[in-house]
């Protein structure tokens, strides 16, 4: 099986699935000639012409508002917004329309669509070119979101995003690009969204989480195997649907859970999680649900001392997970 | 007039649609005041100018993307009475929403006309993008946004024109200026005369026509659709129009002008203009318009009457139609 | 004291500091000579002129944006979004020009907005008149969020958000406006943003809440009392900050919390009360932390039948406090 | 020359600005291909449209509002080197941001030069803002906005054009169009040729400019902030320009240019353009240009020492200016 980075999951993925469906079109600002400021569209435009990777007008709202009709007009556009952080001006095409659609017209009408977006910090971007916006989203009924950890989870989360009949927010960590990698099969196969993944199973915490943060997590769990501490990671994958089931389940069995995410801490995904299990499984647990999140503050700074304030690390996710199994 | 291809029985038949929505509007105002819809909008005063562009497309096949002041298109469009009514009473066959949205929010599959919320100037992005599809699947329909003349202020409008005209594609900005959004004069809305000056900035024709003609209308936008289906790309078109009443069974107009603007405008009454236009044209006789009079009545009639009988949502049915699937 | 209702409360406000500050303009969709479409802002432009009162342009963005600009410059704005469903277009200047300009500017800028928003539902609004969006600007610090209950509440924190250097989302339940009713003192006063409310002492349950749904949870209170069962209602006020203090006060008092709110369930305010308690109360607790929300469904529905089966009730209210109660 | 109110020791203050800002941009990239500045934007080319707009504005008192193209506008706004190296470098002491901001995102609250993030149009809106506080005060001041042509697509620009001509601010929303927006060149951005084409949709001037020269910017922002302080509203004017190195340090412009476009560009220098001519106007002598460039050698290398040994913010002021007060 071939060993892709993440970026190259995503590329490959959207070049398969082009050739499978000529309804795709891809488009967003640079993804042509440039091949995305990331290049993960790069190539896409040479084989399959300017009428299927299309360099739109610098408009984030027109990007999606006209990929919603396209996409009722029997396309499947799968527009790029170039950051998350330039999501803002698309919302309300994506929150008060393209979330609302099929319910507003009982099913009559429905917006299979698939945004694309990079997300996340870590790598010098500051306050706009780092950030998580993945609540604003899971907020939403009628959207799904989805995020991959790994160039596996990747290729088939977009494909099924791709499959799905509704519109799909995929956001894609920017710090995971080139410096995450694995083995991806060649032949196409989806991942169910609204399903998470057990990454590593264990006895002593749970650690919820998705994202870059699962490689992250993994890491603070390998290294807190040595020191006799068994963790188990559970990888969300998808952040509306929450996987309810799998959430319950691991705190249930550990016990004791250590929710992660890089968003900011107040109002991320953590608090609906702890809140399903404070609602569905509080009489199993043996310590206090905790979050690890992103400061409080409005955005990641750029200056490297801000920005390791701000990130969370292996690091941090270690010496929590170790304070929780001590509890 | 044979020359732009309307036939006596094709302006009969406008002239009946224009009659038809006023006469559905009056009577869901009536409705209203007797507390049997919460909420009603109105397309008073605009039914020369929906209707003439409806008759200029390919009914059913072209998209349409109305706003809640659209009832003249939609129905000239080929929505049924019976429909319209089973939407503004909020029942469960609404086939615009199934009782879901306000009264106002249009929306029909089949007929090719797009759902709409209440946001505006959504649509004219979702035209431009119902567009794209169709130049790229060549499927050789048009797609139409309407639009109010406040909502081009909002900045959706002008992404709208500006991808379109970058794309050539074919789609068409129909603006219908009554001069107020909501109480706001257009003379705080905008620094210019005329929504159609903006088109020029955009690199497209714009095209101010008389909203109180229905034929002017339904020559423009048949140019217009010509043009895009040739390949030559969107045209913005302004009808200067009015709205005769207030702007919701919600507003009180008398707070924002006079009775006395009010009367004036409602000398250009589209509906009775058209009507005496025909009459002098020998198309419509006397007898036919009480003939077509009766007809009306006996439809909106029977159309409350299905409606009121209908049954509304069961509860249940909330959870429907969330996604397609999970 | 003048009894006045919530409507005439917000009202009476705006003009009393309008009087006191002459920094202050108001300004948004029919805000002028229309007195807003709820006639909140009726006679303001009478008395204080087109200058201070401006009907503007049908643009939201443009509406906050301005309105961020003018307070940089010397002005203290008080712009008016006509619904909070269409809050949506101005999500980009509130976020990330509104929420992020102190802390990006090192302090060197800051906005002293408030914009305040009609919300909620039960009055036949539907899909977009109806929503409730506090959740979206609870996630983002920066910005402050108030929700008034009570006429009385409704001008200590206008006036408190008016005072304050921040930006505050000052949000004004629709169905409150006439049909909520109270004593409002005439001299200025100020309600501290970020303090919660105990608006009834109880012993068995906690009921924690915000806007009109205090009122719904004080009759399930009373209601339950006749069936002695004792709720404590707490009044959240202020979504952000979150009074923490208090929710884990109450929580540890009753061991027993309910949390409701009428805006969707998953990543509403509640997930992050419950998660607050779960982190820092839990063994105080003895029952599941509850929710009572908005149905996951996009935004509620027109007809009554599912209106009422989307909005929550002091019947709904009731019950599940019972069933907590009982557990 | 003499009517525009430019003597000949502005218009060399002008070209020291002017080369300057080359000297300040050259290493800042230098700084970037050594590892020592992650990234780093550029005002290369855009260089006499900037100072020569900077110098007809009332500098430290009219608002500026610019983007990450702006070095040459800040540093002529009174900007010191220092303080552009503090940013880039992200030290504790940036005036911008204190180190928050990637580079090249301005913000000077004593300059009145207001902060800006990474969002292109936000800052048309703000201007416009700031405009109606003038207005309104009477304070005297001109705001202006400072944006590339891509960012004319978004609805935000639309919104704040609109609302600054309804009410006639005294604001100019000044347009750098280089051409692209980043790989995307201008046709595929709108169907225009000129951005300033707009204008008269929003009923207001448009004016186009050689913004390789100096001294017509000057003139053309110094009438339009002539006519904002007397009252008679906005203007849009467009500086046609040119970019000559990748959109910033992360970029590859070969991708989507030929070399061939960029060198036939660069004999347009504006640098080159105005050295020429202030020498043919006996403005300039060999010897002044010899010591001026020796000044700039040394203020550049004192503000990059300067900067570099300067402390990083301590993590701890991470939680800082999040509120005023909670
Ligand atoms: C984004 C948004 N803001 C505010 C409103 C509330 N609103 C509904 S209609 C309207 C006025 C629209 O005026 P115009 O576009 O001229 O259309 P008209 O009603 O006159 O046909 C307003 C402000 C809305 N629906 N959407
Ligand atoms: C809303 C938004 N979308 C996308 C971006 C990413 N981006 C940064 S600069 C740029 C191109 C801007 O081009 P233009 O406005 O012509 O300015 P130039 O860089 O050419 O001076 C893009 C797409 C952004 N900053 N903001
Ligand atoms: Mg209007
Ligand atoms: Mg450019």
């Amino acid at each position: 099986m071939a060993v892709l980075s993440y970026l190259e999951a995503i590329r490959e993925t959207l070049r398969q699935e082009m050739r499978r469906d000529p309804r795709i079109i891809i488009y967003g600002e640079d993804v042509g000639v440039r091949g995305g400021v990331f290049r993960v569209t790069e190539g896409l435009q040479k084989e399959f012409g300017e009428e299927r990777v299309i360099d739109s007008p610098l408009a984030e709202a027109a990007i999606v508002g006209t990929a919603i009709g396209a996409a009722i007009n029997g396309l499947r556009p799968i527009p790029e917004i170039q950051f998350a952080d330039f999501i803002f001006p698309a919302m309300n095409q994506i929150i008060q329309e393209a979330a609302r659609i099929r319910y507003r017209s009982n099913g009559a009408f429905h917006v299979p669509l698939v945004i694309r977006a990079p997300f996340g910090g870590g790598v010098h971007g500051a306050l706009y070119h780092s950030q998580s916006v993945e609540a604003f989203f899971a907020h939403v009924p009628g959207l799904k979101v989805v995020i991959p950890s790994t160039p596996y989870d990747a290729k088939g989360l977009l494909a099924a995003a791709i499959e799905d009949e509704d519109p799909v927010l995929y956001f894609e960590h920017k710090a995971a690009y080139r410096s995450v990698k694995g083995e991806v099969p060649e032949e196409r196969y989806l991942i169910p969204i609204g399903k998470a993944d057990v990454k590593k199973p264990g006895r002593d915490v749970s650690i919820i989480t998705y994202g870059l943060m699962v490689n992250y997590s993994l890491r603070a769990a390998e290294e807190l195997e040595k020191e006799g501490i068994s963790c188990e990671v559970l990888d969300l994958r998808s952040m509306r649907p929450l996987d309810v089931e799998a959430i319950l389940e691991t705190a249930k069995k550990t016990g004791k859970v250590l929710i992660v995410h890089e968003d900011n801490l107040t109002g991320g995904i953590g608090g609906e999680v702890s809140a399903l299990i404070a609602e569905h499984a509080l009489f199993y647990l043996d310590a206090p649900i905790v979050r690890l999140a992103g400061p409080d503050v409005p955005a990641m700074p750029y200056s490297p001392p801000l920005e390791h304030a701000f990130m969370i690390s292996p690091e941090k996710i270690r010496d929590k997970a170790r304070e929780l199994a001590q509890f | 007039m044979a020359d732009n291809g309307l036939t006596p029985e094709l302006m009969l038949d406008m002239y009946y649609h224009m009659a038809l929505s006023r006469a559905m509007d009056d009577r869901m105002w009536i409705l209203n005041r007797q507390g049997r819809a919460p909420v009603v909008y109105t397309s008073n005063g605009h039914e020369a100018a929906q209707v003439g562009s409806a008759f200029a497309l390919n009914r059913g096949e072209d998209w349409i993307c109305p706003y809640y002041r659209d009832l003249a298109l939609v129905l000239a469009y080929g929505m049924t009475p019976r429909e319209v009514m089973l939407h503004v009473l909020g029942r469960a066959d609404d086939p615009n929403s199934g009782g879901r949205q306000m009264p106002a929010h249009w929306g029909h599959a089949k007929l090719h006309i797009l759902t709409g919320g209440s946001v505006v100037a959504t649509q004219d992005v979702h035209a431009t993008g119902l567009a794209l599809a169709s130049k790229i699947l060549k499927d050789g329909r048009v797609a139409v946004a309407y639009f109010g003349e406040g909502s081009t202020s909002q900045g959706e409008f002008h992404e709208a024109l500006n991808f379109a005209a970058v794309h050539k594609l074919p789609v068409i900005f129909f603006n219908e200026n009554n001069g107020y959004a909501i109480s706001v004069p257009s003379r705080k809305q905008m620094a210019v005369q005329d929504v159609a000056a903006r088109a020029q900035g955009y690199g497209m024709p714009g095209v101010i026509v008389d909203g109180n003609d229905p034929v002017k209308v339904y020559e423009v936008v048949k140019e217009a659709a010509d043009r895009a289906r040739r390949g030559d790309g969107p045209t913005l078109i302004e009808a200067k129009t009015y709205r005769f009443v207030p702007h919701s069974s919600d507003d009180d107009d008398r707070a924002y002008r006079t009775r006395e603007e009010v009367q004036e405008a409602k000398k250009r009454d589209p509906l009775i203009l058209f009507e005496a236009r025909l009459k002098e044209a020998g198309i419509l006789t006397d007898e036919k318009l009480k003939e077509m009079q009766q007809q009306i009545k006996d439809v909106v009639n029977d159309a409350t009457d299905y409606a009121e009988k209908a049954p509304l949502p069961d509860p249940a049915t909330l959870w429907d139609h969330v996604y397609g699937s999970l």
